[in-house]
């Protein structure tokens, strides 16, 4: 029932709203001059040349990648816990098969270096 | 709640809107983050919670940060520079009119709410022994009856969902580890 | 009729928000202070003790100080993502408290139940995993717009971390589900008072993997890699004032959130330990209410405890090293406990 | 009402009760940024440390990044290849922002009177409060913090200072010392954005 | 536009080498040191240090004054061994006058030595565990180093830079009831080495950190003219008390400690023992602590012969010797330090080769650095 989570629903919007409000809350109230090198980016105190960004490690990605799939598995055995009790000694035969194939991916994704930083 | 329906909905096109007009990939990205969410509150107002808990852990929570790894990954002043041409675009037009007409055109003649469709009548048909100790596990709830249409249902979409994530992870490995 | 609705859907839950607020307010504040003094005592000093008696009064101070801070935009940052950064990071404990149920319900003298929760829905602990993994857009979106190095480092460790670990601590959970059947916390709470066992016995191993992994989604030590002060100075380098200050008590308020979700699961939430429960309730309700509460805080007290415990112990795992324990040490493990727990289900939990 | 940044943050005129609590707060959460350069910064650490632990007033949490600290303890010589950076951190902290000078070089250079030794903190950045000692004992710079939370509390109470100080009425970027003029060679290097000149080895 | 693409992308993708700023202003630098890292991906390829934030002329302005006047402002080197760098001018300004030092004078500067090498291991203990992470390991060893400045305050009358002793001696006798607050505080230190041994040694998130880490072989540390315990960390045996001994060291039954691998590991448990044998050592001392003069004949004011010295004592980051040339007048013509932090910083580049940038920090740490030392 959607109505169950009108609670929810106002939680939510409280803490969305919390930040900016108190952001803006705070405009009133706290200092704010402006001076060019207040707003220089921090680099341990030395002038910055360059811009970090593109400069990314592939490995960073490649995890994402993996996880993503991982996810969607997680995805799929939430109904199968839920109704355990109902699918019984089948499903539980079903999803061996299923996590089985995975298990598999997993373990091509580990051997072929995937999951591990050390190249 | 109709309301809200429409409230989410108008929000829902709004962002869509955005994702494709913005000109920075990581606003559109964001924006796309909010409109998969918004989405989320869209199928939890039609009652259906376990999809749109799913939404939001599986795009919100994964694709986007895929997405978003992605834009950090490459130099973002590239992707500015080969925006769409106007072919495509128009070309585009052309075929969310078509979608729409079609989608449209099926809503127009469809029946809310609407009808059950048959399933598999397991869970009415007897007790397991652990609903009886445990009376909540009576309630018909949506992740349980969910549950029930996928694992009885439609076993072998799902037992082939499983080979195609086997073949995503190999595929997404092996193009990963062969550019580097 | 219209009126009744009004009452029930809008004023009822707006209540229980009220006091769920200042209820997590207080105690998110009232951890740091906890946590300060505690490494105060582990450390053989003191800790904060000046301000108000027993320091009670730090965390006001301390929070007063942030909101009146200067809040700074680096020329570097992206404005528009900088600013909204922290909304994703501060968002998602805080919802997810909506879910916990604090008590068995409260019988009014009318005879109608009021549950001790803002909304106790069918979705429970899942909308808590769904949410929690949006936290990571909060640090990714503030280490990418801050347009710094150091920001940027940390905020992609912290993402790999938060996903290397996102997939065990599911696993745990999801054999708690199923011995369970329900995502409804109340539910998972009267499963483990009907069976008269808690389900840290039959998933210990499940219990141990969650522990972990909550450490690790929390980003504290021996995980607290993207604020790993000494290395890359954390993905809040650019945050000043009150934007930072957000992202410490989203960090805060999700370990309270961890501290009273995990008590829930595995140690029978406000379950009382050598009572039954349900049998008394029916006679006593009021006393089960109130006990069952206590007996809920001192689980969660414990395990916040056992948070600062560990933080003023471990040394810091690398960057690799953790990565390597959570893909290659607890998924496995949880995987194959997953079975584990689905066989004692299947044969031995009727 | 003058505070001790001068015009930096907005006072309430009618407000003083607000004034009052916004600066309870100020003073009883100075977070110090974790920044040692000298022989100071031991006795610094011993003053963070389980004997004396500072801790007791608040003051515990080191903030590495200079966006998140309230209060730059210069603890330690100041060379003229360190003095730009000095600057640069004080620079990127936010304002409400105090400064404690320790020790003897912070004060006036120390010993050092040569070529490489910037003759005081007051001369790049506002100092609030200076300790004297050679390295002062963790006891003074505890001491340092609660003069600081006092000046807080009362800028009138707090004398101006002994050394040479900036000019605490006028806002200030920390240059204009009273009567002192920019060490020209410190002045040249943050010009010419020499903060960054290296003497690579190896 | 179109064909331009591949190319392009190509570069995009690629992770190129870039550079990384650590310090000055950085927690995990032990000062104000500044390194200039090239990185590909996490992996360290190269490791540019940027010294001199911290120089101030000490060598210049120890040719300014008189030789006594000098004195102090060695205690500023490395303001973690004050005793110790106070020691190694005194003694090469001994060297150089050909003074005869009494016994008991060496007895007490062995014991003042040791102690002092005890306060510096354990703050670089403490630190060292917190840029790992172990946060509480820094108030542990703070504690015990205060009980050790207490003894050194009872003693000289100060907390950190002590002017210790003249040329030619010691200046006072230790205080009535200072041996026994000695023994006593060296009784509960050896069961408090056990206790942090036990937070640390066997740890294993602290081994997994440390071991194979910064790794610098025998031969590259001998190269390198490394010294103190980032060479023995390496298995190389050379500690200037036992090779090249000096005052009342070789009358003490004391053992090297010596590592295997070279990595951050070996040089921590090399500190570690270290320690432990410093307490023999004073131990040794206090028990046979001769009675005598405590200050050898030294004129009131110095004009020393013509001619050079160089003398070396071990101090607690290394080798540190001192090369005094002198011209015939009452100042030093040329002071120039041999300082270990200096040169230890050299074999920096080696260890962190293909490590990873958090390796970097716990590779810092075990070198030990004080940057006063380095920069001068």
């Amino acid at each position: 029932m959607a109505i169950s989570y009108i609670g929810v629903g106002f939680l939510l919007i409280i803490g969305l709203l919390m930040v900016p409000v108190t952001m803006i809350l705070g405009k009133f109230f706290r200092p704010s001059k402006f001076e060019i090198s207040k707003l220089e980016p921090y680099e341990c105190g030395i002038e910055v040349k360059d811009s970090p960004k593109g400069r990314i490690s592939v490995h960073f990605y490649i995890v994402a990648v993996v996880f993503l799939i991982f996810d969607v598995e997680t995805v799929f055995l939430f109904p199968w816990a839920v109704a355990f009790d109902k699918l019984g000694l089948f499903g539980f035969i079903e999803v061996g098969i299923f996590l089985l194939l995975l298990i598999v991916a997993y373990i091509y994704a580990y051997f072929k270096g995937a999951l591990r930083w050390e190249e | 709640m109709i309301v809200f329906v429409v409230l989410v909905s108008v929000l829902i096109v709004f962002f869509s809107i955005m994702v494709v007009s913005l000109k920075h990939p990581i606003s559109s990205a964001v924006s796309l983050l909010i409109a998969f969410l918004l989405l989320a509150i869209f199928y939890l107002l039609y009652g259906a919670e376990f999809v749109a808990a799913v939404q939001v852990l599986i795009y919100a929570g994964g694709i986007m940060v895929l997405y978003l790894m992605g834009v950090m990954f490459t130099d973002s002043e590239w992707i500015k520079i080969t925006r769409q041409t106007h072919l495509q675009a128009w070309l585009a037009l052309f075929l969310v009119l078509v979608f729409f007409g079609y989608f449209g055109h099926k809503l127009y003649h469809s029946q809310y709410p609407a009808p059950a469709v048959k399933r598999t009548e397991i869970s009415i048909a007897k007790k397991s022994e652990t609903e009886k100790k445990l009376p909540y596990l009576q309630r018909e709830t949506n992740p349980r009856s969910v549950s029930v249409a996928l694992f009885k249902d439609y076993i072998y979409p799902f037992e082939i969902a499983s080979v195609l994530l086997t073949v995503a992870v190999v595929g997404g490995v092996f193009l990963a580890k062969k550019e580097v | 009729m219209n009126s009744q609705i009004l009452i029930n859907y809008i004023a009822f839950p707006l209540i229980k928000i009220a006091i769920l607020l200042a209820a997590v307010f207080t105690v998110v504040a009232y951890i740091v202070l906890v946590e300060r003094r505690l490494l105060g005592f582990f450390q053989s000093r003191l800790g904060p003790n000046r301000v108000g008696p027993l320091g009670l009064i730090q965390p006001v101070a301390d929070g007063l100080k942030l909101f009146l801070k200067e809040d700074l935009i680096p020329t570097n940052a992206n404005p528009f993502i900088f600013k909204i950064a922290p909304i994703f990071s501060f968002f998602p404990p805080f919802v997810g408290f909506a879910v916990l149920t604090f008590a068995l319900p409260l019988i009014m003298p009318s005879g109608k139940m009021h549950q001790f929760a803002v909304a106790d829905v069918d979705l429970g602990i899942l909308l808590i995993l769904s949410l929690s993994s949006l936290g990571i857009f909060g640090i990714i979106l503030a280490g990418w717009s801050s347009g710094s190095k150091y920001p940027l480092f940390g905020s992609l460790r912290s993402a790999s971390q938060m996903l290397a670990y996102e997939i065990p601590l599911t696993l745990s959970v999801i054999s708690v589900i199923m011995m369970a059947g329900s995502f409804r916390l109340s539910d998972i709470v009267t499963a483990q008072q009907t069976y008269k066992f808690y389900f840290i016995i039959p998933g210990i191993v499940a219990f141990f993997v969650y522990l972990i992994s909550v450490v690790a989604e929390t980003n504290r030590t021996p995980f607290d890699l993207p604020e790993g002060e000494s290395e890359i100075i954390g993905f809040h380098t650019e945050y000043s004032g009150m934007r930072f200050a957000f992202f410490f008590m989203a960090e805060y308020a999700n370990v309270v959130l961890i501290c009273m979700l995990t008590p829930a699961l595995f140690l029978g939430g406000y379950d009382i330990p050598f009572l039954n429960d349900l049998e008394l309730y029916k006679t006593h309700p009021y006393l089960v209410n109130v006990l069952g509460f206590l007996s809920y805080a001192a689980k969660s007290t414990l395990f916040a405890y056992f948070y600062i415990w560990i933080r003023a112990t471990f040394p810091r795992y690398r960057y690799d090293q953790l990565l390597k324990v959570g893909w290659s040490v607890l998924f496995p493990i949880s995987l194959l406990n997953l079975f584990l727990v689905a066989l004692i289900k299947l044969f031995l939990m009727k | 009402m003058s505070n001790i940044n001068g015009s930096d943050y907005p006072s309430f005129v009618g407000f003083t009760k607000l004034d009052k609590i916004f600066d309870y707060g100020r003073r009883n959460s100075l977070w110090p940024m974790t920044f040692g350069l000298a022989c100071c910064a031991i006795e610094m650490i011993c003053a963070m440390c389980s004997r004396y632990d500072m801790s007791r007033f608040g003051s515990e949490v080191m903030r590495p990044s200079p966006r998140q600290s309230d209060v730059m303890i210069i603890a330690g010589t100041i060379t003229l290849k360190m003095a730009p950076v000095v600057k640069r951190l004080y620079d990127q902290m936010p304002y409400p922002k105090w400064v404690i000078a320790m020790g003897a070089c912070a004060i006036k250079g120390g010993p050092w009177d040569d070529y490489a030794v910037l003759q005081g903190a007051g001369k790049i950045v506002p100092v609030d409060v200076y300790v004297s000692g050679c390295p002062p004992r963790p006891e003074a710079l505890i001491y340092a913090l609660l003069k600081l939370q006092e000046k807080i509390r009362d800028p009138k109470s707090a004398k101006e200072p002994q050394f040479i100080g900036p000019n605490l009425n006028e806002p200030t970027r920390g240059w204009m010392a009273k009567g002192e003029e920019i060490p020209e060679v410190v002045d040249k290097l943050i010009k010419e954005g020499h903060g960054v000149n290296t003497t690579q080895i190896f | 536009m179109q064909n331009e693409k591949p190319s392009h992308l190509k570069e995009l993708v690629e992770t190129r080498e870039f550079e990384l700023n650590m310090g000055p202003q950085h927690p995990a630098t032990h000062g104000v040191y500044r390194a200039i890292l090239t990185l590909d991906g996490e992996r360290i390829q190269k490791l540019n240090s940027v010294v001199g934030y911290l120089h101030r002329g000490i060598e210049k302005w120890a040719e300014y004054r008189t030789w006594q006047q000098a004195t102090p402002i060695f205690d500023r080197l490395d303001y973690l061994s004050a005793v110790i760098n106070c020691h190694g001018y005194v003694g090469a300004v001994e060297k150089l006058l050909q003074v005869e030092i009494p016994k008991k004078a060496e007895y007490m500067r062995v014991i003042c030595d040791e102690l002092q090498r005890i306060a510096s291991h354990l703050l670089w203990f403490g630190t060292h565990a917190l840029d790992i992470g172990a946060m509480s390991v820094l108030f542990y060893g703070v504690r015990e180093r205060e009980a050790i400045i207490d003894l050194f305050e009872a003693h000289f009358g100060q907390r950190l830079l002590y002017n210790a002793y003249p040329i030619g001696g010691v200046r006072l006798d230790f205080p009535k009831g200072w041996i026994q607050a000695c023994r006593k505080f060296l009784n509960t230190f050896n069961s408090r080495i056990d206790e942090y041994e036990a937070l640390l040694t066997e740890n294993r998130i602290w081994k997994q950190r440390t071991i194979g880490v910064g790794v610098i072989s025998k031969e590259d540390a001998i190269a390198y003219g490394l010294s103190g315990p980032t060479l023995r960390g390496s298995g190389v045996y050379f500690d200037v008390r036992k090779s090249i001994p000096y005052s009342a060291y070789p009358d003490f039954d004391f053992e090297i400690p010596l590592g295997k691998n070279g990595d951050v590991y070996d040089r921590y448990l090399c500190r570690i023992r270290e320690m432990r044998q410093s307490v023999r050592i004073i131990n040794q001392a206090l028990d046979g602590m001769p009675e005598g003069e405590l200050k050898g004949k030294v004129p009131k004011i110095i004009r020393s012969p013509q001619g050079e010295v160089y003398f070396t004592v071990e101090g607690s980051k290394g080798q540190l010797g001192f090369y005094i040339v002198s011209d015939g007048k009452d100042k030093p013509f040329r002071v120039h330090i041999k300082s270990p932090s200096f040169i230890n910083l050299q074999g920096l580049d080696v260890m962190s080769k293909n490590q990873l940038i958090a390796d970097m920090v716990a590779i810092i740490g075990s070198i030990d650095i004080v940057l006063g030392e380095v920069d001068r």
